[in-house]
Parts: structure tokens; C-alpha cells; sequence
């Protein structure tokens, strides 16, 4: 462990140095999107990029979402890497059927003949007071699209080697970033890489009473409430689930198995979300070691509201502990 | 086959250029124009007074809006300053059952088609998500997702069609349809199907392109190599560029497409040229990516200067008029402060409200969750 | 029950009988996508509208989706209410940015003042031997999206008075006709609306041992299933969804609390399909009555296979019974 | 503001029309053009004799498939029937560098980049999805999603730019791509994004529009009321209209394209004027939605016809040759019968192995279900 390689970031700063690091290794990556260029985004992810990288390679697209997938799926035939950003989560829509039947397929279709690495990089979640279409968290969507692999970062170590392991990936990532965790800071290794795969979900805090999981955004929130809880003398375990899809649940049955209880925690609304294959897996799993149905603790099934009631759609560290203690009462 | 590329770059349209339709140069002479004189030449003195008036006063809601947002009365604005003319213009060629399908940014329009000012700050406010009735002054809600209503407002013009409501020369009965949209939004594959709908049913709809010159920070050159209004042109329908800091000429050539649509003649593309002065909303940082040397330029052509150089010249109005708008504006200002701040919060279980016409049980089963979750933080407050 | 006004209908001729019914009945209802005129669509499910109800009526749009759901969302506006055919299920995401950005959240937007009556009609599934997008059950992804009702019709009855309730429903539907059940005939009475609302699901064979959930192109194999069952003694009750928006899972939980076990049955991938919710929400309602975890009997998390493969992809009689041995086997 | 609809009607195209290129007219006259006559002045009669060869063979591959498929061996054809000289006429303007991406109608394109007939049968047969290795003959898969690969298209077109592989000079090194849609995929959004992208970014890529006048039932008019090699321009880049029956044409203004491409001059469109002789599928009854007189119309311009025409007025054939060819055919024909009953069947644990290039467990998983479910079958069976 060189500390000396270490520094503070932020998650954004973290992904910009993981794009960074990946358009250096590799000439092949691009970096592709609205606003790319000389703002460097509009959280300023890909700040800097294209003075050092040129416009070749880092480059402001017309303000089209499918013609940024469908004309990154020719680069990549091409034999580029290019890496997407959707501005908005509420904004990757017009580019869905590229991703769904082009993007997913492709390999599919071709017998393994072809492939497709790139990453579309969007930005999701609420919290951030916005309008409408810049809050939401369109993940489900895409883990239920086979070919698709989906991931989220959740802190500033994740977000700088994830995002390489996505670029570097021969399949194609979406690869959702916490927005309102965006200026979040820890510091990051930048040379020592963990020894964690992209699809691997970690146990972020042991506990013994119940099972929290989480990911993305709701991750810092999970950990606060697991922090609260332990105050009132409650041991919860919280898992990083980091991969959307595949998921890789392994160390939640293990968990669950220890202590019988599970809260699934997203933003996104609670039909057909994240969670809800989490439940129905788990419990497939784990049947006999559940004293309780697994908890769904999400958004309601609802469009996401305006920002002044933001809150109350949004699952927080008492909805949580709510959560908990409904698991606690069977 | 020969290149086709602009002779014209997308740039280049200065004042003078015969692409260009201008009727009020920037210093405020009126330019006669063969064709569009016509198209104007109902227009008094007092509706002079009240096109500056409309500029002045819907300038002055933005400006506010803008200080709301810094005072943290509101998430985010979207300011329309330097686009009056182009708002203004084509808004006060409308009639009354006419109807408008804006972007976020058409603050100008809303004031024209009488939407209340302190309605048009609820989105931004974050306390709804358009609280206007788009039935009541024909003017739909602002639309964020690009290009998307530029559909919308040619699937209504298929719906005017249905009702034989074009070509009977009834004034009051014709419609048209009129949509807002940005030169990024004609990227979009929805802004090209509405062209592709519009063109092939030749629905009585207006696309009005207030061409800005950028995209959040991406200048026109990343939307197309030749200037926009052409686009048309390949989808079988007229378009043509307008100075979009010219009001005058900014509702002559509305005019004219929206009669051309209520005769049952089909749909035209306005290229308004025009220069967004502001940030792209409170949000962004213009330095990031042009110069102030543009801004410079575009700052000679303000479009509510050249209105009131030309009322001066032309004995229109005097300073008292011009005073008493100033007074009027101020008054504005001032209400709009305080609606902003009385807006009514949501209550929080209005999430539930209007997800469907027919809340479903499921539904109305988290909203019960809601509603025991919160109180039984009112039960333990009691219990204290 | 008027025996005179009974006929036997396909499902495509029953909805075909209650798109003209509801073109008869309301001068605002209107047909259009591609090919829907003098076609007939490719399924001839319009076949003969244009011709006695006019061009106006019925119209075949450009060939672009998003311009088709766009525009509609236009002609509701306007106070029309437009039934949009998309061809084939795969065809649907060039609309998809529409439906969930637009149609679906345009009632929530305008806080109640804006309606949309519009249906978007979607033959889906597979087991027709067809090339790829012909065969997706997309079904979950529309689920998954708040203020959009989705439904699928089983029989030609439903089919009949399904396409009706849709058109006359405020809120905008997406409908779901089991394409390879086109062709399967039954005795409609075309007068006597049955008493049971569009969003609700319907116990259609009673049985003790086991419950077997399904919808669609699913259910006349779980029907098959059921009586293959019977003759082995083993009593299977069978729940047609008939909504997958808003599910209306009441039969499901009070059948659950009776046999103890569940089976759920789609065509589309496993992950995040519309059983997944039926399990959580199951599991979360009768934890203490399920002997064994639900249960799903549905395609695997691949894109849909070639033709030659699909059989092995889509569950059959077979498997609905061996997801049911696997049920009893807890 | 003048309405700019079409001069020429969308149908109005005949020969003689200024607007359309056609250097062979439906009776075999070679008749000369200002032009394009330079473009194939190195077209010796072999050449013609190849490409006439081509035209005989790519057809009979079809009509056999349409054979095949009534027989039960495939489970669907989309004929190209009448288009083989828009088909070949474009193919063979190709260098072995250049990429193409067709739609689901492309043999005699398949045929021409040396695609193994069998396998454009797979994806038809329902064995597999695409069958043959793009990177091979740098020839893309079918897609059927109408108008997703001309974005592809576009982005493997500003890969080439990215590699320096246009404007050096080297012939064997530039390289262009060409985009195969039809008059239907005009609508599609993606379509015109396509135009934008390549517009914006000069991209080297060749948009060539088939017109074969329907897009399964909806005749050219549910698309557009303006000629569709117009809609070009709107986005800044040349288009024409070529006679699509006229191999030669075909072939002289796709060079020049493809050519204008790799010397980095950017993109253009080609709207090839034919006409689908047979069903859109063969599920597709078209007696349903059109006249036999307009069939007819359609035959006297055979694409075939007019070449063998020409060679036999221009001594270039024999009667031998032509039987030699119609004797090759035969033979093609029966080769790919027993090639396609032949295909191997796809294994069905095969599902699971190309959804990802890295399986991940939760997919195995789902692999170990099916075989022990399929397993448990065999154990019945050896049990009884
Ligand atoms: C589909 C979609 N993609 C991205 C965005 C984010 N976005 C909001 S405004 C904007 C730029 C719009 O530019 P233009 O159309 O020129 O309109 P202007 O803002 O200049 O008025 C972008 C990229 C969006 N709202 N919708
Ligand atoms: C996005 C999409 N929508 C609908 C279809 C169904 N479909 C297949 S081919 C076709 C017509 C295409 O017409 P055109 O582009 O003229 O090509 P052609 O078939 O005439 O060669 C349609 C509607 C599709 N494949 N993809
Ligand atoms: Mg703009
Ligand atoms: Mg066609």
C-alpha cells in the first residue's frame, strides 16, 4: 500500500482521473457526448479532457441521444472504445433502442463474432432539488435487458477503478454514477488497484441482526442508518451490490443466511426495481433462513415528484431504519 | 454531383444578408421589405406600444427570475434574455385558438398568451411541474425533454385537420399550431419525424426555431454545416431565416406560416436568428466556452432597444411612456417576488394525486404507507 | 347470457370486432400505424377499418414509431383518442423515450389537467418461428413505469371487451395481444359486457395444491398444464393477470394462503419480469402461508433465440408442471 | 416564404427525367451523360459480362430462397426481386476496404462482397441471427430494426476518419462506407440522425436509399411528398437520384460517391429509383395493396433485361455465354437447396453462449437448469 500515490477525490474527480488513466493506456477510448468538450460536462466529469486529448478523441456530439449510442456501436465496430455520456438520466430514453436492440445484441447476433466495448456513462438519482428528468433512476431498465451489463459506484475508489474495468470491459457497461454523491470525497489509491472484480458486490460494514442492501446513491445513506442503528444496539450488515446486472448476490445469501432478515434500499420506484429481484432471488435462495419477507424500502410508484417533496419520495436514513424494523417484527 | 454546403456558413447571417428577412435594423430603422411589409402593415402605433411593452415587461420576469434563483427562491431559470423579439414577435401573430407547444425557455410566449408570471415559476420552484392549464390560454406546458413537443404539436395539428378546423376562412375557427424549439433540438430524431408528419400530412403547424446559436455550450456548428431553416426544404415545406431580434419581422413572417397553416397550405420551418445573452440556465457557466467578444456583438442588436430607437425616431412614444412601462415593469417585479414566495408547497402525498386518472389500489396502498410512516413521527413527537 | 349475439371469434377478429365497436361508438377514436389501412396490419387485427370508417379514421403513419406515439399523444391532446398498432414488440423502443418520458408522466406533469386516452396495441411473444425482435415479450418494461396501465388479453372474450375498456380508459394503456394466440377461436357474446373491470385478474381454474400465475400467451399452456396435472391427481388452480399494470395480485394472495405454493409463468427473461414483482409482492403479503419460494417458469436472461431454438427457450406444458414438482419438492 | 413542394412529384420519376441519372435505358441503349460517362470509361465488356453475372446469379439466389421458403425450409425470405441493379450496381463501386451495412434485403450486395449464400440463408431459416463474420468481407450483418445501421454506419465512417484512412491518396488504403436502407427507413428518427452526425462531422460514408416505392403496404407518399434524394441537402450534403433498374448508373454515381468519401469530401445520398417486384416478405400478400398494371409498368424496366439488351446490340454476348450463365445459376441454385437443408441446427444450450463475451455465473446457472431439466427427460427415457 503506496500511500504516496494517494490523494483525495471526489467522485466526479474520480471519474474523470478513471477516464483519464483509460485514454492514456489505451488510444483507442473516446470519450463522446453533449457538452463533453470544452464545459467538461455538466457536472464537469470530463473537465480537461480535451485540451489534454484533443478533439479527436473528446468530442461534443450533436444533441441526439440515439445518434450517440448508434454511432458509438459503429466506432466500436471500428474497433474504438468509446465511452457515452448521457447527460441526464431522464434523458438516455431516445438512445434506448439502440441500447436495447442494437447495443445488447449485438454480440448475440453475431454468434460472438463481434463486440461491443463501450460504456455509457449516465448520471442518476435525486436529491439534488432539479426538474423533472434529472432525478431519476432508470436502472431496472436496463438490467432487464440481457447483454447489457450495468454497474454503480457508490464512493470515489469505486468510481476511479470501475470505471476503468468498464472501458476495459469487451462487453458493454452501463455505468450509472450517484450524482448528488458526485462531490463526495475519500482518498483513492490511484496505483494500487483492488483486487475486485466489476461484477462483484463487497460487504461494506458486518452485521449480525439484518441484511442492508443498497447501492449507488442510497449506499452513503444505508451506512448512516447501519451506524444509527448500532447506537441503539442493533448490528446491521450493509452490501455494495455495485453490479446491477449481472447481480452477484452470492455474499447477500451468505449474509442473509447469518441473519435472516433483508432491506433492499433504492431510489428508483419499487415495482419491478432492482429490489425486487433481489426479494424474489433471495428468497429463492434462501428460504429457509428468512424470519421475514425481504423489505423493499424504495421510491413509490410514481413519476418522481417536484423537488420540494423530493424527500419524502426518497428513501432515507429513518426510512431505513423503518425498514429494519419492519423486517425485525416478524 | 455537386457540394451543396452553405454558401451561406451558419454563422454568416448578418444584417443585410437577402437570407435574412429584417424589417428593424439594430439601430432601429425600418428596412422596407417587398414581401413582408404587407404582412405588418395593420399595425398601429398602440400595438407598437404594446409589442414594447410585452418586450420590456417579460425581459423584466426573467431578470427576476433570475434574481429568485440567486436569492434561492428557486432551483434553476432558464433565461430567454435576448430572445424577446423572436418570443414576442411570433407570439403576437397567434390567435386566440391557436395553440402553442413551448420548450422551457418561452417565457415571453407564456406572457403573451396570459399565463400567469408566478405560474411560470412553479417548475423551477420545484413545487410542480407546470401549474398552468394548457387548455385555458391554448399554450401547453414547458417541455424539457428536447424535441419531444415539437410531435406533440404536430399530432394536435392532425387533430385540428380532423375537425375541419382550416380552410374554411372562418377567422375565429382556423387554427394553427405553433412549436418552440432550439437549433440543438433539431438533432433530435423526434424534431426530423415531426417534419416527416407535418410534411406528408401537411398539418396546419408552424416550427419555430429560435436558433440561439448554442446548445448549452455547444455552438451551432455541432447541429449542422448548413444553416437551419433549409432543413426544411428537403421535407417539402417552406423555411426561411428571420432576424430573430427583430419583432416586427419576427411577426410578419409568423404570420404569414400561421395563415399559410389555417388555410389548409401546411406546415413551414422559422430559422429566428437570434443569440441567447444569458447562461444556458442559472446552472452553467458560459465562460467555460465562448467570449465575451460574441457577446459584445450580439449586445448592439438587443431587440428591445432597436424597437425603442425606432418609437423614438418615428415619435411613437415619449419618456413617459417609456417611464411609466419602467413603473409597470417595476410593480411586476415586485408581485412576482412575492407570488414566487407564497407559492403553495405540495403537500407530499400529492405524489400519489395524479399518476393516473383512476388511482389504483396498489397506489393508494403507498400512499397509506406514506401517510403511517409520517405519522408515526407526529406519534412520537406527541409522545414527548 | 343472449346466446344470438354470441359468435366464434379468433382473438384477432375479436379485437378487430372491438376496435369497430369503439370506432362506432365514439367519433374520437382513431386507428393508425403502420400498415394498419388497407393492409389491415400485418396480423389483420384492422382489417377492413379504413374502408367503412375512412382515411381519416384510420391511417397508416410514416414508418417511425416514436413519430407514431408522439403524434398521438398530440390527437389526445386535442381531445381524440388514438389506438396506435406497433407492428411487431421488438419496433417498440423507437417509441419507447415517448411513452416514458411523455405519455406516461404527462397526467402527473400537469397535475391532473392534462389527459391522455390513448392505447398503443403490441402483438408480442414468440413460438411463431420467427426472425429476431418478432418474438420479445417486453412487457416489464412498461411495468416498470408509473402512469402507464398494462394489460394482455388471453381469450377472444377479453380480447373483445379488453380492447375496449383500453380505449375507454382516461388513462393511457398499453395492450399486449399473445400474437401466436391469434388464431385460437371461442364463442363470444358480443353484447353482454361480463362484469369485470380491465385491471383485474381472474381466477380461471380452481385447484388446491399449487397456484399457477400467468398472462397472455402463457395461459392457455397453463391451462393445458393444469389438466395434464389433474390427471396425475395433482389440482392446479390458474390465475390469468389479465393487468401487469397495475397488478392486481388480490386472487393471487388469497389462492396463495389456500395452496401454499406458486408458480409463476412468462415468456419473457427471468430477471425483472413481471414475475419477479408477483414473487416479492407475494412473499411479502403471505410469508407465512408459503410452504415453498414462487417459483418462475419463464425465458431465460438471453436476447430471444433463433426460431429453430425458441421451444427450448419458451416454456412449455412441460416445464409449467416441472416448476410445479419443483414447488411441492419444498 | 414560397412553398417549395415538389416540381417532380415523389412518383413523377421516368426516363428522361433531367432529374434522373440512367445511362442504359429499359431497352439496352447505352445513351451518354455529360457526367457520369467518365466515371465508367474503364468498364470493359468483361466487366459487363461479370456484372451481368452477377445480376443473373444474385437473382436466382433469391428466387430459390423464395422457393425454399415455400417448401417449409426457411421460415421467411425478404426477395430483393427487381432491385438487383441498384444492388450490384452499388456493390461493385466497392473496394475490398470499404464497409458496408445493409438491411435484411441486401444479397446481390451479400453476393457481390462474397458472402457464401448459405449463409445469408441462417438467419432466415431461423438457425441463427447473421451467420457470417463482418470483418471478413466487410460486410456488416442484416438488421431488420428499420434504420438502426445507418447510425452505425456513420460511427464506423468517423472511425475511418479517426484512423487516418481517408484524403492520404493511397487507393488501397481510404476507405468509405455505404449505408443500405429504404424509402420506408426514410421516417425512421435514427435515419435522420444518421444525416446530422454525418453532416456535422463529414463523415466518409454513402447513404444508399433503395426506392423500391413501398414500405410493405404504405406507398411512398406515407413518407414524403417531396423526392427523397432532396432531403440531402436540408442537412448540408449532395443527393441525387439514380435509375435503380440501370446497373451502370448505379454503378457510376455510387463511385462517385464512395470516391468523394475516401478523398474526405464527406457524406452524400443516393436515392436509387426502383421498385419491389415481388412481396415486401414472403408473408406479404401485396395483391392487397396494389395493381397488377403498376407490376407491369414495373417489368418493362427489368434490370436484367435492359443489360442483356445492351450486350447482345453491343456484340458483347453470345448465346453461350448466356446459357453458360443461366447453367451456372442452375447449378447455384442446387448447391444452395442442399446447403441449406444442410445448416447445422443451432444446440439449444447455444442460448446461452454470446449474450456476453465474459458468461457470468447468474447465466451459467440458468445454462445448468436447462440441461438438467433436458436431462431429466433422457433419464425417463433410458429408464423405461
Ligand atoms: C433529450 C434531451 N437530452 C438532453 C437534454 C439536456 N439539455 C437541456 S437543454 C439542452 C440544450 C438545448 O439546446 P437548444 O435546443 O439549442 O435550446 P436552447 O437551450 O438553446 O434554448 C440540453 C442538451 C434534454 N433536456 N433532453
Ligand atoms: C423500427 C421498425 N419498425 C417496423 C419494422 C417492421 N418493418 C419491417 S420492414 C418494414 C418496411 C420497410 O420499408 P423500407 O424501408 O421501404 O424497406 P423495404 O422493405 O421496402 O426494402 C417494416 C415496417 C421494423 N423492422 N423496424
Ligand atoms: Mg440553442
Ligand atoms: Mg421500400
Amino acid at each position: 500500500m503506496t500511500t504516496n500515490t494517494a490523494s483525495a477525490l471526489t467522485i466526479a474527480k474520480a471519474i474523470n482521473a478513471g477516464l483519464r488513466r483509460s485514454l492514456e493506456n489505451d488510444p483507442k477510448v473516446l470519450v463522446m457526448g453533449e457538452d463533453v468538450g470544452k464545459l467538461g460536462g455538466v457536472f464537469r466529469v470530463t473537465d480537461g479532457l480535451q485540451k489534454d486529448f484533443g478533439e479527436d478523441r473528446i468530442f461534443d456530439t450533436p444533441l441526439a441521444e440515439s445518434g450517440i449510442i448508434g454511432t458509438a456501436v459503429g466506432l466500436a465496430l471500428r474497433g474504438y472504445r468509446p465511452v457515452c455520456e448521457i447527460q441526464f438520466d431522464g434523458f438516455v430514453f431516445p438512445g434506448y433502442d439502440q441500447l436495447v436492440t442494437q447495443v445488447a445484441k449485438m454480440h448475440f447476433r453475431s454468434g460472438g463474432r463481434l463486440r461491443l466495448p463501450m460504456v455509457v456513462r449516465i448520471p442518476y438519482g435525486g436529491g439534488i432539488g432539479a426538474v423533472e428528468h434529472h432525478s431519476e433512476s432508470p436502472e431496472a431498465y436496463f438490467a432487464h435487458t440481457p447483454g447489457l451489463k450495468v454497474v454503480s459506484c457508490a464512493n470515489p475508489l469505486d468510481a476511479y477503478w470501475m470505471i476503468q474495468g468498464a472501458i476495459e470491459s469487451d462487453d458493454p457497461v452501463i455505468f450509472f454514477e450517484p450524482k448528488r454523491r458526485y462531490y463526495e470525497k475519500a482518498e483513492v489509491d490511484l496505483e494500487d488497484r483492488p483486487d475486485l472484480a466489476l461484477h462483484a458486490s463487497r460487504v461494506i460494514r458486518t452485521g449480525s441482526d439484518a441484511t442492508v442492501v443498497a447501492y449507488g446513491p442510497m449506499i452513503k445513506t444505508c451506512v448512516e442508518a447501519a451506524a444509527a442503528a448500532a447506537e441503539e444496539g442493533r448490528s446491521l450488515e450493509v452490501i455494495d451490490l455495485r453490479t446491477l446486472s449481472p447481480l452477484d448476490l452470492g455474499p447477500v445469501y451468505e449474509s442473509v443466511r447469518r441473519t435472516g432478515r433483508l432491506v433492499v434500499v433504492h431510489e428508483a420506484q419499487r415495482t419491478l426495481g432492482i429490489g425486487t429481484e433481489v426479494a424474489a432471488s433471495v428468497t429463492e435462495e434462501c428460504f429457509y433462513s428468512l424470519e421475514a419477507p425481504v423489505i423493499r424500502v424504495t421510491g413509490y410508484d410514481t413519476p418522481y415528484p417536484p423537488a420540494r417533496i423530493e424527500d419524502q419520495y426518497l428513501p432515507d436514513l429513518d426510512r431505513v431504519l423503518d425498514g429494519v424494523d419492519r423486517a425485525m417484527a416478524y | 454531383m455537386t457540394v451543396d454546403t452553405a454558401a451561406t456558413s451558419t454563422r454568416g447571417a448578418a444584417d443585410g444578408d437577402p437570407e435574412l428577412v429584417q424589417l428593424l435594423t439594430p439601430e432601429g430603422q425600418r428596412v422596407p421589405h417587398e414581401r413582408y411589409d404587407a404582412l405588418i402593415d395593420d399595425i398601429t402605433a398602440d400595438d407598437i406600444r404594446e409589442v414594447y411593452r410585452d418586450l420590456v415587461l417579460s425581459r423584466r420576469i426573467d431578470s427576476e427570475a433570475v434574481a429568485l434563483q440567486r436569492q434561492g427562491e428557486l432551483g434553476l431559470w432558464a433565461s430567454m434574455l435576448g430572445q424577446e423579439a423572436a418570443q414576442v414577435g411570433s407570439a403576437r401573430a397567434l390567435r386566440t385558438q391557436d395553440h402553442v407547444f413551448p420548450t422551457y425557455r418561452e417565457h415571453a410566449v407564456a406572457w403573451c398568451r396570459g399565463v400567469d408570471p408566478a405560474q411560470m415559476l412553479g417548475l423551477f420552484r420545484g413545487v410542480d411541474q407546470g401549474s398552468w392549464d394548457p387548455r385555458e390560454n391554448n399554450f401547453h406546458l414547458y417541455t424539457i425533454v428536447v424535441g419531444a413537443q415539437t410531435l406533440h404539436a404536430t399530432g394536435y395539428a392532425m387533430g385540428i385537420q380532423r375537425d375541419g378546423a382550416i380552410g374554411t376562412g372562418d377567422p375565429n375557427r382556423d387554427a394553427a399550431v405553433i412549436a418552440f424549439f432550439g437549433d440543438g433540438a433539431t438533432s433530435q430524431g423526434d424534431v426530423n419525424e415531426a417534419f416527416i408528419w407535418a410534411g406528408v400530412t401537411n398539418a396546419p403547424v408552424v416550427f419555430f426555431c429560435q436558433n440561439n446559436q448554442w446548445a448549452i455550450s455547444e455552438p451551432l456548428e455541432r447541429q449542422t454545416r448548413v444553416p437551419l431553416y433549409r432543413r426544411a426544404h428537403g421535407f417539402g415545406f417552406p423555411g426561411l431565416r428571420v432576424d430573430g431580434n427583430d419583432v416586427l419581422a419576427c411577426l410578419a413572417v409568423t404570420r404569414e406560416a400561421l395563415q399559410r397553416a389555417r388555410d389548409g397550405e401546411g406546415p413551414s420551418l422559422i430559422e429566428a436568428f437570434t443569440y441567447r445573452m444569458g447562461a444556458h440556465t442559472t446552472t452553467d457557466d458560459p465562460t467555460r466556452y465562448r467570449l465575451d467578444t460574441e457577446l459584445e456583438h450580439w449586445r448592439l442588436k438587443d431587440p428591445i432597444e432597436r424597437v425603442k430607437a425606432y418609437m423614438v425616431r418615428s415619435e411613437m412614444a415619449d419618456q413617459g411612456f417609456f417611464d411609466g412601462v419602467e413603473a409597470e415593469a417595476d410593480e411586476l417585479a415586485d408581485r412576482l417576488r412575492s407570488q414566487c414566495r407564497a407559492l403553495p408547497e405540495p403537500a407530499p402525498e400529492s405524489i400519489f394525486d395524479d399518476v393516473y386518472v383512476d388511482t389504483p389500489p396498489t397506489l393508494l396502498a403507498q400512499r397509506d404507507e406514506m401517510v403511517r410512516y409520517r405519522d408515526s413521527f407526529a406519534d412520537e413527537e406527541g409522545a414527548r
